[in-house]
């Protein structure tokens, strides 16, 4: 899942074509003040952090300003803030438009109907998890038919357009549906989608790519806005590698196994605080590699449980063993290891020689596991 | 009996020339499995495991009378196989290639369903059915035949609970992994009626997590149709709202698709709902000697 | 009985507010239809002949309970009127509109098709059962209720031969107009079987043209399953060869498709074959006094 | 229908980039002599005439020139030729390459199928008629689905091609069909597809472009190499109007009822010189255009068979009055009228004021028509 930056999303938005607001991309106050001088964007304007995280209106991260010093002190005051845990490293500049109605419009992917889907709203502007259901009009789009002229005029007749302006509309949505299927998009979201005199505007874009469709889309690979840097690590090892609140780490295989360990953890009082998922493989680099991330992120303690299927037991033993012979000591982090299925006996008796016992029970395990966490928690 | 694939099911495996191919070609004979033909562009005329690879799935068919196939191309080329299978006259896909965009598997799943055919995955671990057939990847060592059905959106966690099945003296007569993709080929109500309809079935085990809004699905289904007894799991309790776990599946969203709301509504339709993954096999066995004693 | 309409079919007219709408709505009225709601973008809420118009298929549907739509509107937006049609949960579509590309036809027939929907035309008068209801533009007056079905690729060239049927005192059962595009929804050898499995249906004129090979494919369907007695006719005997003949699919490509393989395949098949479409309600009388003479 | 010469076909495969000849296209000899000098086209080259019509190499219509000398000799040659009715108008010129084998290539619809096909076969430069089926591999296309590799593997294998030529082959497969589709044609047909060193090359390029597609490609109106003068006025009416070899003219509404018209014309002796399709008209105006455009194709008698339907009778016969009243003597023509179906009364009414008799029974009408013309013919 790439989420992108607003920015970025308006950057696609133009390549396709659709209408936005006159506006440029500043890193410094200097640089707001010196674009506003050179016309790349006309005053009044607004300035928009660049975050991910929703709510900037109300969270101070956008401002007006209608004179150069208005724009300086605006864009001083945005990039030096910390938004919902994001450092403001961007600053969007846009002209202010006089705009008449705010409006929503997405598409995503509705799982439950395995079909695209277009969702408008007249109430755009605030969140939309905000607006009830019956004021959101669901329009799904079959793949082998694509974004049909009836469904984009339900769209206008949701959204009160007629005339130009469902025109306009019209225009928008055909870029939008091919910007969704042809940058493997999860979800195209406008909002708001402003009514400007006779014409409709995207005045935010929030787009996020889907990650499996990188093979067609290189260019994304380097976006990445909200990952940590372990994360990001672990993401080019193809480890699936989230950083939680807890002090336990946990390295399973599967995601559903994961979590399930995560559930069982939790119920008996322990605090995750690194989920990784090995996956399915027989490459005992790759589970040396695990461990060695796993030991970047410093846990109390590590609980292991593998379920051997398409991954044998050996091979994680054989990993993990390697990966502590080469681990410094202050690195190292008491280990609960549980071990199952495929090649167990071997498995078990290589972890028994580096000195871990496996356990078979995963309640008794999951307990050992945050005992072993509670001396350093 | 058992559901979509028996003893007569004649399995071919695309991809089979490579790494995972070839591993699963093999289990699945072990498994007993008629492993008939394998696909590899370039590679026809070839053989693994004894089985005769093709250049093409029409070729493979019209060769071998395959009926059923299991996908383990990769990624980018997935979709060009499933087609492929679909245009060649196969009705059932076992999808286990991970990572296929999902606007791929939206043209794969309506192409597949204008044809007629079913496909099971992606990202799957597939269907097994002890002493039958088994079109996947599942282990073998988990499996001894009996009376429980399985359908689970997990992959690993499934070979734990249906170990944990055998563990405590008890069989199956179907597993299938349904996969956690966003958009799958076969959903929990997809599933549901066949295991319903199947008499070597007698109670049914559901294995969900959380994303999605399959299970509330499920329970839906399950008040309104379904004769057999379910017991039920679902994975992800724990897990932080937004945070993806791996699966594009296990992400919540917008409030719905909670381990909560999934396992009220499961709770609610008149499953047994168990709260740990090893509390699963005491409560279908508790089940099962409860119908025994009917 | 009938074939694809009947009594209660409630028809919905998309394209109503245009002049053909118009015409063939008051048309089908008279003939008994129950014509129940029309469609035009802009134009919902007022109505042509007493029947309500709507903006949308989906809401004419739910408000009226419309279950076939026959659709006037232009050609380039026929394609589109037919997937509102069919996303809105109608099954049968009758479609006049002419000069629709075939590219445009392809999808629609293929999207119809992975619905379950049926398509007849493009460019064709449509269905009419006398008694029951018309949703096309056939001409009332050539109609007389009977036994006798008649499945034709023309349209004009129908009328003349329905109405003869008439003139000599008998009437039809239902009369289909396939259109004679390079595409059609509903084609001779998915028309044949209903109308053999229609209890008021004695027998089947059958009215081809050259081009295509439909009327071979009816052939070989009627040799190995029809059961009722068949009178064909096939237009363009004397069409030079690569010469268009206003349809697209009057054209004679590569030796087949000729009138003369034509008349060849559906007599071989035991059809009885008319030189001339004047001979037809003479060949029909007679077939249906020795039928009732058995 | 619009089927377009090779240079016109050529030039639309080129903006799609299929691989081409070097090339160009001349309308005398001292343009092609001039070509040749600046390079346009490299000697020794082929010159071959711009026709509509198959079988250019055996009827001289294709030559080759290894010298100045020779091409201009050659120019002058085909552009004097009359080729099967068609006058040669352009030359296209293309450099001579050292074609290693001739291929066949094309994309058209399978009116059983309801699907395109593409048909490949590795005996190509001779008429595809004359190859045997069993030589021939046809791949049915889904529009769902679009061209897929394994469909384009199946052709590379029946064509014999392997390593860089199959890829070659791949990327023109995917040109050939995108072009299929965006241009809305009927046909798109390479015969022979060249293979050169480790590629393939489009050494001719036929298309047909469908007619009804035309609202969406209006740059194919104006290219019209296949019909008469009158046959394109009618077109611009909407008038079905086809020139055939006879003397009588026909005028009926339908394409069924127009071809029955005339096979009952021809079961009698007659000999139908135009084919004239009104189609469903209720306007008289169109009625009277059909008729002035048949009385400027010389009819020796007029056979009018019109069934009422969409079409009215009395339409019909106000539009044919109205004609007549116009019609300058010198080219009026005996009338053989039939006229039966939707306001059969008022139509034969109105003739009759006229002085024209509605005849009832076809065969009659027929035998009518024929003794008419047989004064004229």
């Amino acid at each position: 899942m790439v989420k992108l930056a607003e920015w970025r999303g308006k950057e696609i938005f133009r390549s396709y074509g659709v209408p936005l607001p006159k506006g440029t991309v500043v890193r410094s106050a200097d640089e707001a003040v010196s674009a506003a001088a050179q016309g790349a964007v006309p005053l009044p304007c607004v300035v928009k952090a660049q975050v991910l995280s929703g709510g900037r209106g109300k969270g101070g991260a956008v401002r007006f300003a209608a004179t150069v010093e208005e724009l300086r002190a605006a864009a001083s005051a945005i990039l030096g803030l910390d938004f919902k845990g994001e450092k403001v490293r961007e600053l969007l500049l846009e002209e202010k438009l006089p705009i008449a109605r705010e409006l929503y419009v997405s598409i995503t992917l509705d799982r439950s109907a395995r079909l695209p889907v277009l969702m408008v709203s007249a109430s755009g502007g605030v969140e939309i998890e905000s607006v009830a259901d019956t004021a959101i009009l669901r329009q799904w789009v079959h793949p082998f038919a694509g974004l049909t002229n009836f469904e984009k005029r339900a769209a206008a007749k949701t959204l009160g357009l007629t005339g130009p302006a469902a025109r306009s509309l019209d225009g928008l949505l055909d870029k939008l549906w091919r910007l969704f299927l042809n940058e493997d998009a999860e979800l195209v979201e406008v909002n708001p989608l402003a009514l400007v005199g006779e014409g409709v505007l995207a005045l935010d874009a929030k787009v996020i790519i889907e990650d499996d469709a990188s093979f067609r889309h290189p260019q994304y690979a380097e976006v990445r806005d909200d990952r940590t840097e372990l994360e990001e690590i672990a993401r080019e090892k193809e480890i699936a590698f989230v950083q939680l609140d807890g002090n336990i780490g946990v390295i399973a295989n599967g995601a559903g196994l994961t979590m399930a360990t995560l559930d069982v953890l939790q119920q008996f009082g322990g605090r995750p605080g690194v989920f990784l998922d090995l996956g399915g493989t027989d490459d005992p680099k790759k589970v040396t590699e695990a461990f060695r991330l796993m030991a970047r992120a410093r846990p109390a303690a590590v609980f292991l449980n593998i379920f051997g299927g398409v991954t044998r037991c050996d091979t994680v033993a054989t990993g993990l063993v390697e990966a502590m012979r080469d681990m410094p000591s202050t690195e190292r982090f008491p280990l609960v290891a549980r071990i199952r299925g495929n090649n167990e006996e071997e498995g078990i008796a290589i972890l028994r020689e580096a000195g871990v016992t496996s356990m078979r029970d995963l309640k008794e395990s999951a307990q050992a596991a945050i005992a072993a966490a509670g001396g350093r928690a | 009996m058992s559901v979509l694939v028996n003893a007569e099911t004649r399995v071919l495996v695309q991809g089979i020339t490579g790494h995972q191919g070839t591993v699963h070609t093999r289990q699945m004979q072990l498994f007993g499995t008629q492993v008939v033909a394998g696909v590899t562009p370039g590679k026809g005329g070839t053989s693994v495991e004894g089985v005769p690879v093709y250049d093409a799935v029409a070729d493979a068919v019209a060769a071998t009378g395959a009926n059923a196939t299991v996908i383990f191309v990769p990624a980018p080329y997935a979709k060009d196989a499933l087609l492929e299978a679909v245009d060649s006259g196969l009705r059932l896909a076992v999808v286990v290639t991970e990572h296929i965009p999902f606007h791929d598997m939206l043209t794969m799943y309506h192409y597949a369903r204008a044809h007629g055919a079913r496909i099971i995955g992606p990202n799957c671990p597939g269907i097994a059915a002890p002493g039958q057939a088994k079109v996947g990847i599942i282990p073998n060592v988990v499996f001894r035949p009996g009376r429980v059905g399985i359908i689970s959106r997990s992959g690993t966690l499934t070979y734990e609970i249906v170990n944990g099945i055998k563990e405590v003296g008890l069989g199956q007569s179907t597993c299938i992994g349904l996969g956690g993709d966003p958009v799958v080929g076969t959903s929990f109500v997809d599933a549901l009626p066949l295991f319903d309809a199947d008499p070597d079935t007698d109670l049914i085990v559901l294995v969900g997590e959380i994303g999605g809004t399959a299970e509330e699905e499920a329970a839906e289904f399950v008040k309104a149709h379904l004769s057999k007894p379910v017991v039920a799991y679902v994975a992800g309790r724990s897990a932080p709202p937004g945070k993806r776990m791996g699966h594009a599946g296990a992400i919540i969203a917008r409030g719905r698709g909670t381990a909560e709301s999934k396992l009220t509504a499961l709770r609610e339709a008149g499953a047994e709902v168990a709260t740990f993954p090893y509390e699963i096999p005491g409560l279908v066995a508790a089940r099962l000697k409860e119908l025994r004693h009917r």
